[in-house]
């Protein structure tokens, strides 16, 4: 990767530049202030960067190869599917019918945006198993917002007031930060030596101040839960709503369905199992499914197709007339773009195809995990709860950092010499110095060789010199960053002199 | 593989789903198409939407039909933007990490405040963002509101608020601007923040120094959304003495995408900066004291603070921000203000013209940017049908958000709309006006 | 920087050239425009097209509405490969001329012969450069074409003849093949080469080997122009003793543009690769021993060898060829192999289709692959009139390149063209032939 | 860049793996010999790579990263013209209207492309000063090709034959190329000592066996020819044809025009002054615009704007209808897409636009030159003829090799470590190891400084050690290679074996 020290583009600018040429405004003018009073007007234009288009497609050219992508190498970062993006996904999105579609056009004018929606969502509630769908939430975690606020509407429509939300202590981080959000409190639950819910745990935390449980299945160690039969039983005993965070969606696609299993509520990450480019932080989406009896709650508005009368064909329309909405979660529909780019997505992979991935999903991360059972790796880097898995897997790295004093981080840093991206570190929370695998269904069985291959190298050339990993990384464009710097004396714009 | 594995089929390693949870049926979805026929079918979905490149579109609300341009298509798309995910792996990720620092230049640039995150989902969910910082930093849980403020904004506020437990006051605008009195009156020793939207809703500049001022008074956060492209025009929230300025980041360098995917951008005074929601870029030096970024301020985030963070935000819009921060290079400082003086020059040409056609009278006279709006002498959705008819997206009716503005339209104005283009609406709405006065009488 | 160079202004810098053969004025054009003005412009124009998204089109005649995959240009508009020149500096053109070597492998595979070069301008031409090269080759300067190679080729191949000078002698077709027996009567020991087609110009399958016998008894080279598409099901030309096989690369990876730019393809036996006209990039070693790509073989080419080059070919197209290796990656092995029996069948079941219908007949029985001619009883500009009103592009008239088939009309078929589309052309031909007999009689 | 070892989509072939997906043929299906017969079938599909997609895509990236581009760094390429390609003209190239339009379209339904392709022949004509253009070329080179073969036709139709084409020992090789392949036999005219055509030299191979002179003005030393009106008057005496190549337009748009120099033909590289991107060679286009007499011969078919009767607009028509004409040059009507970028980039950059982009270039090139004749490059790589230079300037190597050993080839090379295309080098054929510098203009201040900064540091590493150029470059993918051996014994494509 590109090495030079890093330039700002503040820092090429020179007085005078600039890339864009304007329309003339065409019409006669007036002086600024006779249309706005002066004191409501800016003295100094901003100092944006003052540099001509070649040069602004150099330096963000540069930088692009500063980044490491997933069409560059292997990129198995647990808990977040990075699999294959098809660039037809971004063909159909371009569309100008999609992308200069104004989100406040007359619905009778935008028939094939809403029905598109409403094909996902449909679609999305035959594979989630819980038959209505909201495409409103921007990604997972506001997708858990939304889930949270809908189990206290849906409380609160029957007089209840409840104060608590149950989670493993396996959960992802957005899952409490969701809780507390949602005005509610985090109750941890422990997990089992099979790396599921601790039943008794599980039992001795339930009363009816419980509003919800929030569970990964299959949980964020890439396992899935035998007992979610009953803990669905004994939450909806109580009375409270099961919360399915669909991050690890990718592993049960038309294999098992959250609905099926018992949960009220689900969030899909479709910038994970659905292909949606992950952008380098975003966008996605997080569309939630649920059930009847939280149906009534959904945001407002809600996506419908009226059946046309007199042999009219059916009509798509946004319904706001939704008394026991929670209301909105954020401007209009939606991250439409993204809803285009997965519908794109189901379509080409049909029922079997999205099963296949799944299955191809589980497979990829099986081998892999039985690679890294053998030699160096079995030995310094055990699996935390040694079952098949699906998706995913994590491995400890507790004894490597004990007998070698090469820490996960270590690890995951001489990784990037080596051409990967280190799976997903330190998390889950309940294991020592936690790797998280997951390959995905779009790699090839030599990308999953060459990385235990590497993983084997590396070890055994800790064994002779541990330093070697200490000290990594050596080939990025950077080594090692100080992060605590960064943090203690936060420098977070460029400061400009004028 | 499954040999290594040491199962006779992938279908043994499906075997930890308990039987009966287990679908066992295919799912009830079409089979899988090639890739021509997935474009051809999606084609034929976009042909059925009236887009901005078949109707000449003066609908505004909060995204505007800008025109992107093609360098930040160009760029976006490299798989190396457009493919990894948060850079958690810094070492690796200097491009996006870089790109986000200038992009937090930029804003913290246009809004006049100091601390500038990365960015958030997108307009009205920051709004209520801003809400949850609030109460965390003044401990109250009252929230004094405009009318002014986008009503998505509004309602998204209420929304939260259900969960992080807060009163939402609204406060009526006169004239079209926010009513100062009763803005006073709302705001007491209990309130977290006020909100005010500049230009707000129905295209008003409001005078933010003025209205924060109650705000100061008792010690509550004043809160600014702002249409960024206005920024290069108006005094920075900064300078008018908001806490936060946030705002809908669609405009600049977002395609309109029926509404997302964009993004909010959020900028806060220093004291917040521990607050912040979402991920900030920060510089730092690598061992050997080379200059690099990484993600800093990261232990108010969820994925380490979990309960106790900041926001449960995770994935957020960072293409988005980088498509932002190219448009923004690309128009430069002298582009970037000529752009907003275009927009003043053309809005309030088409307000003179507008205004001067039969049945159509100024809502409001306050000083407008790139947006107004207009009373209608005939039903709305009508005259809007006849438009359509004439292949206009007139605007965007105000009935539903403000009752009280029944026959009320709102008219956006972008570099795209052209003098003639103005005209054609002039004509058009002057046509539908009459020929519905005929109908009715 | 004038005061670097010395000057007081640029102007000076132009008094090299003599004061009367100055402009002195501006150009008479317009003024520039923004980014958006042009823009809006060039949609305008592209709007007044009858594009293959408007219609159906069933017109071939060489270009073919395939469909592109979306990598294609995901990836050829990668600036790393959009933007550079020709690889004259090896060792930072890596990317480019693997590519090359690349594409070279799969053309030597699809032809089934040995030496493939980089690519050249286009079909036409590239048939008028292997004349040149027969000539090299031969020393002869007569060539015998058939008349179902393409008109354009045919032509083409005429205008160069002028230059390098040569004699063109047409061989006419019979049942839409070659004629065997006029085609062994023109082949004398004066012959360069012989010029076939297969697929030819009406879409018959020739049997080039039978008919490339003359032209190996007297020592011509045979040159064989195909569709690469169709290489999938038809025996390579290399296989049925063609010297030279080339053509029209469009329908590999490349869109329609309105003819160009697109890529000719060139392939030949060993014999012949001193002779080669344009680049062909080759694998060598670096000094370190890594391996590595150059253009090889410059010593054919006019930077080296000036007046005596093998063509005069400098600039090609290098990008459109490696569109072509992409769609050809993505298609693969076996999708290719797929695709071409896709094509057989859908262009079978049209031929029956539309032969059925009153008033179209077959106009050849000869065997086809994705094109075939028919005759119409009524005149076919009008025909072609009323189907294009019901939105679809029947095919290409005939009657300009074959005088004697005034009422032909050529039509082809792609993966893109479903049943449906065939059902709703044979409907529409029915329609048009029968309303045109009303129209006379 | 990215050095790991070459791998070819083949060597990562697998049996049976593939990325597209088919549409099923949908129609009734017969055995494949039912519908051709057995022997003209072929019995095994081409050994095509076996790849998904997603490897498909790694593999290409992979490919980019080992290619040094014109968005990444300074490229002055003498005589290339690699100035900065503007992104909207990919994106208006792409409109479905213009790239899914079929090339034998019925003109009534094609009039946006016809009518595009008549505003840029009239653009040309107003920027040669020629009053009439075909579009059809693909190159330069086949718009020399076509100009030779519009000069025997004009000839001939005069009934002359004649044998000889005049061209300077300066010209770029393919002029003499395409002389030799229009029939014709080049005869060299010498250069005099202000880089001009030598007139004594001329004036003795001037006689009526001349056909056509051609020159390249300002020529392949970036110097403008003061005596081009002389010499156009010397070759119509004896009736032959004065032809321009085009390939330096870039120095004079909007300031001199071919046509005012006397002129009879010129070709224009679309993908040189009119920003048509490279392509890593090609695609480009050559159009020629042409004077009155030469006119009628012009290849068919021609695009014309037909007045239409009574109020209906104009119609824009292929004419074919040309008696005289030389016939096609190609198929259809030529490199359409290229026309759009071109067209756009004219409509950009307007009539004082052009003007300033050729103003610019000169100003660039001289000061670049001048930063060139500062300290050691002044002193080591004189300037082969020192006098201001129009848009690009030739220096010489020939000291430097002799003092220090370093060739111009080993300067070029050692360049591409400090992350600079090199200059065209030994080019012009007349300057020894000669460094041809074209910096085009848009390129900054800056990055002609670094340049120039970049020659001082190499020849002063030179003179320590020469050595470091000699073996450069270091950092490069791969390092010098060994272009004998591909051409003694070429490799040109993979064994595949199955
Ligand atoms: C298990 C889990 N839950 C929730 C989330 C949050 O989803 P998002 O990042 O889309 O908000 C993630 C994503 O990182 C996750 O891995
Ligand atoms: C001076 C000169 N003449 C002619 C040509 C040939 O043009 P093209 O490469 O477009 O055939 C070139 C291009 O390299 C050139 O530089």
């Amino acid at each position: 990767m590109q090495r030079e020290r890093a330039v700002t583009i503040y820092e090429k600018s020179k007085p005078g530049r600039r890339a864009a040429a304007l329309p003339e405004a065409g019409v006669p003018e007036k002086p600024l202030d006779e249309l706005i009073p002066a004191h409501l007007l800016r003295d100094e234009p901003p100092r944006l960067p003052e540099v001509a288009e070649p040069e602004i497609v150099r330096h963000y050219n540069r930088l692009s190869r500063r980044n490491f992508d997933l069409d560059t190498g292997f990129y198995p970062l647990g808990s977040c599917t990075m699999k294959h993006n098809p660039r037809l996904n971004e063909r159909v999105a371009a569309l100008p019918g999609h992308a200069r579609l104004h989100p406040a056009q007359d619905p009778k004018r935008a028939q094939g945006a809403l029905e598109l929606m409403w094909l996902l969502q449909r679609s999305l509630a035959e594979i989630c198993g819980l038959p209505h769908v909201s495409l409103q939430p921007s990604a997972g975690s506001h997708g858990e917002l939304a889930g949270l606020l809908l189990t206290r509407a849906f409380h609160a429509d029957r007089g209840e007031t409840r104060t608590k939300v149950l989670a493993p202590d396996t959960s992802h981080g957005t899952n409490p930060a969701s809780v507390t959000m949602a005005g509610y409190e985090v109750v941890k639950v422990a997990t089992n030596e099979r790396g599921g819910v601790e039943m008794d745990d599980l039992r001795a935390k339930i009363d009816d101040e419980v509003a919800c449980l929030m569970l990964t299945n299959p949980n964020t160690l890439g396992l899935f839960d035998e007992n979610i039969a009953e803990i669905a039983g004994l939450i909806h005993e109580v009375g409270g709503t099961l919360y399915y965070d669909g991050a690890n969606l990718n592993a049960v696609m038309g294999h098992s369905r959250p609905g099926d299993m018992g949960f009220d509520i689900v969030h899909v990450n479709l910038h994970k199992s659905f292909s949606q480019p992950h952008g380098g932080g975003g966008p996605g989406a997080g569309p939630i499914a649920v059930s009847d009896r939280i149906e009534p709650f959904l945001p407002r508005p809600q996506v419908v197709r009226r059946e046309g009368g007199n042999g009219s064909g059916p009509l798509y329309d946004l319904d706001y007339d939704r008394p026991k909405s929670i209301g909105r979660l954020r401007g209009f529909q939606g991250n439409f773009g993204v809803f285009v780019r997965s519908y794109a997505y189901i379509l080409s992979l049909g029922a079997d195809g999205l099963a296949e991935a799944s299955e191809t999903a589980v497979l990829n991360a099986n081998y892999l995990k039985a690679r890294m059972a053998e030699g160096r790796a079995g030995e310094r880097l055990p699996i935390a709860f040694d079952r098949h898995c699906m998706h995913e897997f994590v491995l400890s790295g507790k004894s490597m950092k004990k007998e070698l004093g090469v820490a996960t981080l270590d690890l995951a840093k001489r990784l990037l010499d080596f051409g990967f991206h280190p799976p997903t570190v330190y998390f889950p929370l309940l294991v020592d110095e936690a790797l998280m695998i997951e390959p995905t269904e779009t790699e090839t069985k030599e990308s999953l060789d060459a990385f235990a291959d590497a993983i084997e190298e590396i070890l055994a050339e800790a064994e002779t010199d541990p330093e070697i990993a200490k000290q990594a990384p050596y080939t990025t464009p950077v080594r090692r960053l100080d992060e605590v710097k960064a943090t203690r004396r936060p420098v977070i714009r460029q400061t400009l002199v004028d | 593989m499954l040999a290594a594995i040491g199962v006779d089929s992938p279908a043994e390693l499906f075997e930890q789903i308990p039987e009966p949870l287990r679908l066992g049926r295919p799912l009830e979805l079409p089979q899988g198409l090639s890739e021509a026929e997935v474009f051809e079918r999606l084609a034929a979905l976009a042909d059925r939407n009236a887009d901005a490149e078949r109707e000449i579109c003066f609908i505004g609300a909060g995204m505007y039909d800008h025109y992107v341009p093609a360098i930040v298509d160009a760029i976006t798309q490299r798989s190396e933007f457009l493919t990894p995910y948060t850079p958690y792996q810094p070492e690796i990720s200097q491009g996006g990490l870089q790109a986000m620092f200038e992009f937090q230049t930029a804003m913290s640039e246009l809004t006049g405040l100091p601390v500038s995150g990365a960015g958030l989902y997108e307009g009205p969910s920051s709004v209520a963002s801003a809400g949850y910082l609030a109460i965390g930093a003044t401990g109250r849980r009252r929230f004094v509101v405009s009318r002014g403020v986008h009503p998505h904004s509004r309602e998204t506020l209420t929304t939260y608020a259900q969960g992080y437990g807060a009163e939402v006051v609204e406060v009526d605008l006169a004239d079209g601007v926010t009513e100062a009195e009763s803005l006073v009156a709302a705001v007491d020793g209990e309130t977290a923040a006020v909100f005010l939207q500049s230009p707000n809703f129905l295209g008003a500049v409001e005078d933010v120094e003025a209205l924060g001022a109650a705000a100061k008074e008792h010690g509550a956060l004043l809160v600014v959304a702002c249409d960024p492209m206005t920024l290069g025009i108006l005094k920075p929230p900064g300078e008018g003495g908001a806490d936060i300025a946030l705002g809908e980041g669609q405009p600049l360098g977002n395609r309109l995408d029926f509404g997302g995917p964009s993004f909010g951008f959020f900028c806060a005074t220093e004291e917040h900066i521990r607050r912040m929601p979402g991920r900030i870029a920060g510089e730092t030096d690598d061992v050997d004291g080379r200059r690099g970024f990484v993600l800093a301020l990261q232990t108010r985030e969820q994925h380490i603070r979990r309960e106790k963070a900041t926001n449960n935000i995770c994935t957020a819009q960072a293409l988005n921000a980088l498509a932002a921060m190219i448009h923004l290079a690309w128009l430069g400082r002298q582009g970037f203000r000529e752009l907003g003086e275009l927009l003043v020059q053309r809005t309030a040409y088409a307000r003179e013209q507008l205004t001067a056609v039969e049945g159509v009278e100024a809502l409001h006279e306050a000083p407008v940017v790139r947006e107004f709006a207009v009373r209608l002498d005939a039903p709305v959705d009508r005259v809007l049908e006849r438009c359509a008819e004439r292949g206009i997206a007139a605007g965007y009716p105000l009935a539903r958000d403000y009752p009280e503005h029944e026959d009320g339209l709102l008219i956006a104005i972008t570099e795209r709309r052209s003098r003639e283009q103005i005209d054609e609406l002039a004509a058009a709405l002057g046509a539908a006006i009459s020929a519905e006065r005929v109908a009715v009488g």
